[in-house]
């Protein structure tokens, strides 16, 4: 494999980190802000992919093959899987607390919510 | 290296004009770019699944292919009435 | 602190935070070269321990299913959350009695097309659940989409229908049952005196319907908990729109 | 092959900050599920089926369905709340 591709997922995965710091920091909407978390969080499963990917490595699904065939991780892939279920639900809850501070101040701009100030 | 996984890789490249259609303009355009996805995206995975010559894996365009329904419905409906 | 120096401070941080990671990265083992040791004895033993031929259901149901208890709860608990801030009407009596006043029309054709695809939805959903054990599935993804298909009934405004579905006592009742029938297959382990969610049933043929034992049965307790929660989580963004009023505070 | 994976990664990337840079929330909806779909093609190409398809599911219907959730509660409220953006001094 060539050298410049031995670290691009982990790459990505950062790149996608900071991104979704990036929106955080910088957004004037608490759904935008929301998202940007979602964004963040995605980059979790890029890391985990990169490592667990094996090249030659087919899916650890025994169906039509033999358990002896070389396969990628199987372990790093269900780290994943819940959590992309509870990543929606999770989101969920965090707009529900926007929506309740839209009704109770009327703003949506991370910046007038007064009772958050230290 | 076979042919069906070239013929994947020419269906998925496909994929670029409709980055630029999601990623930039009104909402209306970006949901056209976003339908087209979905269909391009469930033709390449039928492609790869041949190419990987694992058949269980042909359960993934078939969700797609029904829940892109779902989904058109509900971009469009919300689109119209709520937003 | 002004938006334009907590912008400067961030990318100082942020590109700090990038050069070190990438310097990072870089030692990491190359990618494709995996060499972890658990995921290839898993891989090799799946099918003889456990008579299910998809490792990563097996790892999530069985070999980590403690762990998946855990992220079961975070569902529960977000969406206990979700409920607890949106919604106000908590007994039957007021719910019911909320008239609908959401009357527009949507073109026949797609209420003519909702009614098969919705359908069609249901039916691959229950696929998608009862084959997690064999194909790519389980009860995570088919919670999901059988939420899904519900939803186009409200999207084929059908709006009654969907309010007298989702607002229904049983959507709650069920979401309570899933999360405790999970705990409770694996208390049933232990009352048969071995660890807790170790995998009792009969392992069945490899490649039937009923094999992996455990595993076809906590995916479908998860499918039920899955499919619940993201019924009421609709269903608290939906309420006021559905009934079309706005509560006195 | 391996050419081709490093160019979906890109693809991912570039829609991330995409994603991130949009600023009009409607639009960051759609944005976001074709962020969603297209990891989901990576996954699959990366021999992760289980993954991709709680990818296809979550991220292409079930998160752009929340947040497209709350932003009409929040239209539909500021439509038949006309003075409550005066702000109601609750705690």
């Amino acid at each position: 494999m060539p050298h410049v591709l031995a670290s691009l997922p982990y790459f990505v995965a950062g790149w996608l980190f900071f991104c979704g710091l990036y929106g955080l920091t910088t957004s004037r909407h608490l759904v935008h802000a929301v998202i940007s978390l979602a964004v963040l969080q995605s980059s979790t499963y890029m890391l985990l992919l990169g490592i667990g990917y094996r090249t030659g490595g087919t899916a650890p699904v025994f169906v039509d093959i033999s358990p002896g065939r070389l396969t990628v991780d199987p372990v790093v892939q269900a780290l994943m899987l819940t959590d992309i279920v509870v990543e929606a639900v999770v989101v969920a809850l965090l707009l529900a607390m926007v929506v309740k501070a839209y009704e109770k101040s009327g703003s949506v701009s991370p910046s007038d919510l007064r009772t958050l100030r230290g | 290296m076979n042919w069906w996984l070239w013929a994947g890789i020419a269906v998925a490249s496909c994929l670029i004009p409709c980055a630029d259609m999601c990623l930039r303009g009104s909402p209306e355009r970006r949901l056209v770019g976003l339908e087209m996805t979905s269909i391009i995206i469930t033709l390449a995975m039928v492609i790869f699944t041949i190419a990987f010559e694992r058949i269980p894996f042909i359960d993934l365009p078939l969700t797609l292919a029904i829940m892109s329904f779902g989904g058109a419905l509900v971009f469009a409906r919300f689109l119209e009435h709520h937003l | 602190m002004t938006e334009r120096l907590r912008a400067r401070i961030f990318f100082v941080a942020g590109f700090i935070f990038l050069a070190l990671y990438f310097c990072a990265a870089l030692n990491l083992p190359p990618w494709g070269d995996y060499r972890g040791p658990y995921g290839d004895f898993i891989s090799r033993m799946v099918v003889y321990q456990r008579h299910a031929t998809d490792a990563v259901n097996a790892i999530n149901y069985d070999y980590r299913g403690f762990d998946t208890l855990g992220e079961e709860f975070i569902l529960f608990t977000a969406v206990l959350g979700v409920m607890m801030l949106l919604r106000r009407r908590a007994d039957t009596a007021t719910r019911e009695a909320n008239k609908i006043k959401e009357t527009r029309k949507l073109s026949i054709s797609v209420q003519v097309v909702n009614f098969p695809v919705f359908f069609v939805t249901v039916v691959f959903g229950f696929y998608i659940g009862l084959h997690g054990q064999l194909t790519p599935g389980g009860g995570f993804q088919a919670g999901v989409i059988l939420a899904s298909a519900l939803l186009l009934v409200y999207i084929c405004e059908n709006t009654e229908a969907f309010q007298r579905i989702t607002s229904h006592r049983a959507v709650e009742v069920s979401e309570a049952l899933g999360a405790a029938s999970y705990a409770l297959i694996g208390l049933a382990a232990l009352c048969l005196g071995v660890p807790f969610l170790t995998n009792i049933l009969p392992l069945g043929t490899t490649g039937d319907v009923f094999s992996g034992g455990n595993i076809a049965l906590i995916s479908a307790c998860v499918g039920v908990e899955v499919t619940a929660a993201f019924l009421l989580v609709i269903y608290s963004y939906l309420e006021e729109i559905v009934t079309g009023e706005v509560p006195e505070e | 092959m391996i050419w081709f994976g490093a160019i979906l990664l890109l693809l991912v990337a570039i829609s991330g900050f995409a994603v991130v840079c949009t600023r009009d929330v409607t639009s960051q909806v759609i944005a976001l599920s074709f962020y969603g779909l297209l990891m989901a093609l990576t996954f699959f190409f990366f021999q992760a089926p289980d993954v991709a398809l709680s990818q296809i599911t979550v991220g292409a219907v079930a998160l752009p369905l929340m947040v497209m959730l709350a932003i009409s509660r929040m239209k539909f409220r500021k439509a038949h709340m006309p003075d409550s953006s005066s702000g109601e001094e609750h705690d």
